[in-house]
């Protein structure tokens, strides 16, 4: 058949495969460990922070593993993280109608 | 064609209308260079039988001029007008002695709270009128600006004041006027079917004017 | 095959991504889906700032535990989707196809466990518009044991709106992905997937993913915070 | 092979013949879509027309009836009379229109789709049967937004831009389902876009001919591509925006009622956030057409190509961080208006470097004065004086005065008619003849061209006027305040001015259409240009290209020396003798 080139999974199944099943347990344990931090009694500041951070955590580890981020080439992440810092810019610009 | 503003009767209108002619300037030349360019290349430049363009891909040096000069001009621009709108509009710029006022816009009508004789809001000698809003000339007052329904906005055009009136917000506006008379105060916001005629007026009296004015208007609500 | 004209490259083509057309394709479209989270994310947390005190203490008003295993089912469906994939990429279409009708059926059930959610929700008076008057949670908001900010439960208004805006809409780009998963098990289990060719999971692999990191980011911020 | 993106797929079965539903209805050829897209939006574009006809009359002779407005129905002008609510949806859904449905599509989805795969040597996009969607998706949004016209309580009315609480809350504004139904239309609409958008990216990322390397896209393929990286990332943000709005409408959130602790300045904020960005969308494109056009016109390779694919992208990118010069006196934050004020202003630089690039383009060149070169030379003229009056208004003491009057008007209509309305016209003319296989009549494009640029001057330049005056946009009858009064002389001209704009547009709808049933058959390559487009027959078959193209010169080589012809098709293999003496060289 003669057809433009459209290298699909073939030039991809020789791709080493992390153990997911590792990656699935520490997501199923931050979660656990939000659980816990999130009812803490400390100053509502650092449990939000804590949070926060480990949100981020659980997310990249989804980004990075699971959607084989941590395997693209640069141009792939790239695509990937381009809207991010737009997400960014309207939140903090509108806060500081509130925060200022 | 008019590019002159009218005339203005307030302390800032005088910085606003220059910034003005200043961007006129600066735009005017722009506009002259862009325009008469290109009918002068147009013209020059036109397909003649036997001529071939000039082949070639740009030049930096021309490319450096027409980007540094606008970027110049621009910032230049924008310092000068930082300056004016921190003046008029920033978040502490109302002078602390000014007048104060509340104006409550809601469809189609602006209700005026005037502080009284006192020239405090919150007094039992405040009074409230419909569509009218009295000021002293010289002397700055400040309005706070609310809004029942939606959004409406506060327009003098001879005092160069806009201001929207939000909802759920108390946003100050002041401004001085400096020559006694009537003037109008439009809707600038589109506000509903009756937008169009939510127009009012300002009276700006003399100082000892609006002083009996005032008195008058407090014994007359009192009694 | 016909006469027609016939595409004969003279030369590779060069793939500017580097990467298939579908599968370049679904990151670009998930570009859009993280700033249509972004509208609905950033209202959320604009507005929470704006009104101090509409929103209820975390576990006072949402129920965590069952959102919290809800939070486990999904990180499971996206295990189970990318062992899929990984199943499909070494050939192993057997464990493919299991692995997907797993994905599809968990999935579903973050879906029903949501429904769940929902009505139990509505039916204590918690809505889009607020808390009900006069329900069991209004009583509740009154008497300061959610520990709303302010005593009237109608400020709360702000916090029902943006809770089921974004659990919603959420929810939908699930059922979204379940609908698609079903499709893709369908087609495995007839053999439309092989070990050289199986974009089709992957591109929905990394929908479902991006579906459950959007869920990692909402369980803190509507649930924990 | 087994999946839709398959290109080769489609050209094996050109040869048979498709059903006819299939080949113009649902077809999935890029070509037919773009066409598709052509006459929807071109209907839409008429439609917006009209309305503008109903606000001009209305404008001058406020109160009187319109002749042949009786036929409306009693809620919209009784006796020919407009009524004041009625006018409000007219403003709202000129706005609509023009904006949405008409100059968006026309850019986007009708250029995007042809364009794109002719250009960049593929046989149709990487994603044919999402293509077809695409506009089938749009279609719908379409009746859905002229249906609010025949609802009760009439069309929306909060103006295009919709701001709450005013377009949340029906007691506020008297309008019931056709807010609704507006705000649906364009989350469909927005759907429509991003499906587009995402076809788009990945068929320049993917899909480029052999050789085709960045530096060698043509301007149009470089400003569609970065339009659809930002229809991409800002239509999801008015969707959200739309869809929180239409809760407030319907199911009781509050997130812009401030009686529920909603902010109405949250709109504001989200609509600005798409709304900003997409008035780049809105010119992008017509920028890079008018590029291309201007180089074939001149003769000439593209003065500093790549500072004007740097200036697209500076733009593009600007333009996600000015979005509150809307909103100067709002209400919002002062010392956030100064930001976006120096941001606001900045953009004066790269779109500075694409007007001298322009004209640095013509100068010196053997300019061929054809119908498309025509209206991308207006497109310069007119785009810098929309330009320029945004410079007035980004210095935020100057907007205190000029915001929400006439000035903003002019700044609209300069931009966007004669900015991209211009560039439309000039994309038309130009590849009409690639789209139907038939050229549009020289004389008659000349002459509306001409009418075109006197009335649209004639209309929009004393606008700025107005402005200066402190009319006010969107009121229904200016003689209401007496500072008005003077003006209405200037109102009255205005008005007979854009009759005569509109009536100068029948000659352009008879042109297209006769053109397309009379017209001279087109050739391959009328306009001798460089594109690769033009390397194929008229309209071109489905598929394409007969082989995929090898590209060996950039898209401007007009005049390069060594080669007979003042063009040189970008997959010739002819070599270029000297090399550029001056400046950057494109890679040859
Ligand atoms: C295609 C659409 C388009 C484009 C390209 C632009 C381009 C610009 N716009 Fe415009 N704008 C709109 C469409 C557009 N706008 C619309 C529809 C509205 C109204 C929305 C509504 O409320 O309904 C609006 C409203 C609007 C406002 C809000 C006004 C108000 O409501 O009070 C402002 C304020 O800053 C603004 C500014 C600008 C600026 C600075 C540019 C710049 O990009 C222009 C840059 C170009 C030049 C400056 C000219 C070329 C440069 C030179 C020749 C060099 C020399 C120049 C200098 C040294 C200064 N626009
Ligand atoms: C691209 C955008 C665009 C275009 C082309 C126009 C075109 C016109 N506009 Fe528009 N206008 C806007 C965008 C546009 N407008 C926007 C965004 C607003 C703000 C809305 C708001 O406030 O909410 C506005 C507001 C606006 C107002 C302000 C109303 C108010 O505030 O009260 C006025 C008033 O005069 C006006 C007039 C006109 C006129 C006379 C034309 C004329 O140029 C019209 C001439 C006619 C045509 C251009 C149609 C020709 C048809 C074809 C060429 C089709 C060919 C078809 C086939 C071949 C099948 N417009
Ligand atoms: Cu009030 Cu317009
Ligand atoms: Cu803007």
């Amino acid at each position: 058949m003669t057809d433009v080139q459209q290298p699909g999974a073939a030039e991809e199944h020789h791709l080493e495969h992390p153990n997911y099943w590792v990656v699935w347990a520490a997501l199923a344990a931050l979660t656990m460990v939000e659980l816990g931090v999130a009812f803490l009694p400390w100053s509502r500041r650092v449990v939000v922070l804590l949070l926060i951070g480990l949100a981020v955590w659980k997310a990249l580890l989804v980004a990075l593993y699971f959607m084989h981020l941590r395997f693209e080439k640069n141009r792939m992440r790239i695509f990937a993280l381009a809207p991010l810092p737009l997400t960014v810019i309207i939140v903090i610009a509108v806060l500081t109608e509130f925060v200022w | 064609m008019q590019w002159i503003l009218p005339d203005g009767a307030s302390t800032f209108a005088g910085d606003i209308d220059f910034l003005y002619y200043v961007i006129l300037v600066i735009t005017g030349i722009a506009f002259l260079v862009v325009e008469v360019g290109l009918v002068w290349f147009a013209i020059k430049y036109r397909a003649r039988p036997g001529r071939r363009a000039t082949y070639t891909h740009g030049s930096l040096r021309a490319e450096l001029v027409w980007t540094a000069i606008p970027a110049v001009t621009v910032v230049v621009l924008g310092l000068m007008s930082g300056g004016v709108w921190n003046h008029v509009k920033g978040r502490h710029s109302a002078p602390a002695e000014a007048l104060p006022y509340r104006v409550l816009a809601k469809q189609f009508e602006w209700h005026v709270t005037h502080p009284g004789p006192d020239g405090q809001l919150d007094t039992p000698d405040d009074f409230t009128i419909r569509n009218q809003l009295h000021m002293p000339v010289d002397r700055a007052v400040v309005v706070h600006l609310t809004a029942e329904d939606v959004i409406h906005s506060f327009f003098v055009p001879a005092f160069r004041v806009k201001q929207d009136a939000v909802p759920g917000m108390e946003i100050p506006v002041w401004f001085e006027a400096t020559k006694a008379g009537r003037y109008e105060l439009a809707c600038a916001e589109l506000c509903g079917l009756g937008h169009y005629r939510m127009g009012a007026e300002v009276m700006v009296h003399a100082a000892d004017e609006f002083g009996s004015w005032t008195a008058a208007q407090a014994a007359a609500r009192t009694q | 095959m016909t006469h027609a004209p016939v595409m004969r490259p003279p030369a590779q083509r060069e793939l500017g991504a580097g990467v298939y057309n579908e599968k370049l394709g679904i990151w670009v479209f998930l570009g859009s889906e993280v700033m249509f989270f972004t509208a609905l994310i950033g209202a959320y947390i604009i507005l929470r700032f704006a009104t101090p005190g509409a929103f209820a203490e975390p576990g006072k008003l949402l129920n965590v535990p069952v959102t919290a295993v809800n939070t486990f089912l999904l990180i499971c469906s996206s295990v189970t989707m990318v062992k899929a994939f990984a199943a499909a990429n070494m050939g192993n279409l057997k464990q493919m196809k299991l692995f997907l009708l797993a994905t599809t059926v968990i999935g579903a059930a973050f879906v029903g466990v949501q429904v769940y959610e929902y009505t139990h929700l509505i039916h204590a008076g918690f809505l889009p518009s607020g808390i009900r008057e006069g329900s069991e949670l209004a009583e509740l908001a009154l008497a300061g044991e959610l520990g709303l900010g302010r005593p009237d439960p109608a400020i709360a208004g702000i916090y029902g709106s943006t809770f089921y805006t974004m659990t919603g809409f959420h929810g939908f780009h699930v059922t979204c992905g379940v609908v698609c998963l079903a499709y893709a098990t369908t087609k495995a289990f007839r053999g439309k997937y092989t070990q050289t060719d199986h974009r089709g999971i992957e591109v929905i692999g990394l929908y479902w993913h991006f579906v459950d990191l959007v869920w990692i980011i909402l369980f803190t911020i509507v649930y924990l915070i | 092979m087994t999946t839709v993106a398959h290109p080769s797929e489609h050209t094996t079965h050109a040869g048979h013949e498709l059903p006819f539903i299939r080949k113009y209805i649902f077809s999935t050829d890029h070509k037919i879509i773009g066409i598709q897209f052509l006459l929807m939006s071109l209907v839409f574009l008429f439609i917006g027309g009209l309305l503008a006809m109903l606000i001009r009359w209305q404008q001058a002779y406020p109160g009187s009836a319109i002749p042949g407005a009786a036929v409306l129905p009693e809620t919209m002008a009784p006796g020919g009379i407009l009524l004041p609510e009625f006018y409000n949806s007219l403003v709202t859904m000129h706005g609509t229109f023009m904006v949405f449905f008409a100059i968006m599509p026309l850019l986007v989805g009708v250029f995007g789709n042809f364009l794109i795969p002719l250009k960049i040597g593929a046989p149709d996009m990487a994603f044919p049967r999402l293509n077809m969607w695409s506009f089938w998706i749009a279609v719908p949004a379409g009746i859905l937004m002229l249906a609010g016209f025949f609802v009760e309580g009439g069309h929306a009315a909060a103006g295009w831009t919709a701001y709450a609480p005013l377009s949340a809350n029906p007691e506020f504004s008297g309008v019931y389902a056709g807010q609704k139904l507006w705000l649906l239309s364009i989350a469909i609409l927005g759907l429509s876009s991003i499906l587009g958008a995402t076809n788009y990216i990945t068929t320049v990322v993917n899909l480029r001919a052999p050789g085709m390397t960045w530096f060698r896209l043509p301007l149009s393929i470089w400003a569609l591509f970065i339009t659809a990286i930002l229809v991409l990332l800002a239509i999801p943000i008015l969707s959200g925006a739309a869809i929180m709005l239409f809760f407030d409408q319907t199911i009781g959130t509050h997130f812009f009622a401030p009686a529920g602790g909603g902010q109405p300045l949250l709109w504001q904020h989200l609509f600005w956030y798409f709304g900003h960005p997409e008035v780049y969308i809105l010119i992008l494109p017509a920028m890079g057409m008018v590029s291309d056009i201007i180089a074939n016109g001149s003769r000439k390779p593209v003065f500093g190509y790549h500072s004007m694919v740097y200036a697209i992208i500076a733009i593009a990118f600007l333009g996600w961080v000015v979005w509150g010069h809307h909103m100067f006196q709002s209400g919002m934050n002062p010392t956030l208006g100064l930001g976006f004020m120096i941001s606001t202003l900045l953009i004066a630089v790269p779109s500075a470097i694409k007007t001298f690039n322009w004209m640095g383009t013509m100068w010196q060149g053997n300019i061929r004065f054809h119908v498309p070169m025509l209206h991308a030379i207006s497109f310069v003229a007119m785009f810098v004086i929309g330009g320029l009056s945004g410079v007035f208004m980004a210095s935020t003491p100057v907007d205190i005065y000029i915001h929400d009057t006439y000035f903003i008007v002019a700044h609209i209509h300069y931009v966007l008619f004669g900015g991209s309305l211009f560039a439309l016209f000039a994309a038309i003319t130009f590849w009409y003849p690639k789209m139907f296989g038939r050229m549009m009549n020289p004389f008659w494009g000349k002459v509306h061209w001409l009418l075109t640029f006197v009335f649209f001057n004639l209309t929009f330049f004393p606008m700025h006027s107005l402005g200066v005056y402190g009319h006010m946009r969107r009121i229904y009858d200016p003689t209401q305040y007496e500072f008005l009064q003077p003006l209405m002389g200037l109102n009255k001209f205005i008005t007979v001015s854009a009759l005569l704009l509109f009536a100068s547009q029948l000659i352009f709808i008879l042109n297209f259409i006769g053109s397309w049933f009379r017209g001279a058959k087109a050739p391959d390559n009328p306009w001798e240009d460089n594109g690769l487009e033009w390397t194929v027959p008229s309209p071109p078959p489905h598929g394409n290209f007969a082989r995929v193209p090898t590209v060996h010169h950039g898209p401007y080589e007009f005049s390069a020396p060594g080669v007979a012809e003042d063009y040189l098709p970008q997959s010739s293999a002819t070599r270029i003798a000297v090399p550029p003496a001056e400046g950057r060289r494109v890679e040859p």
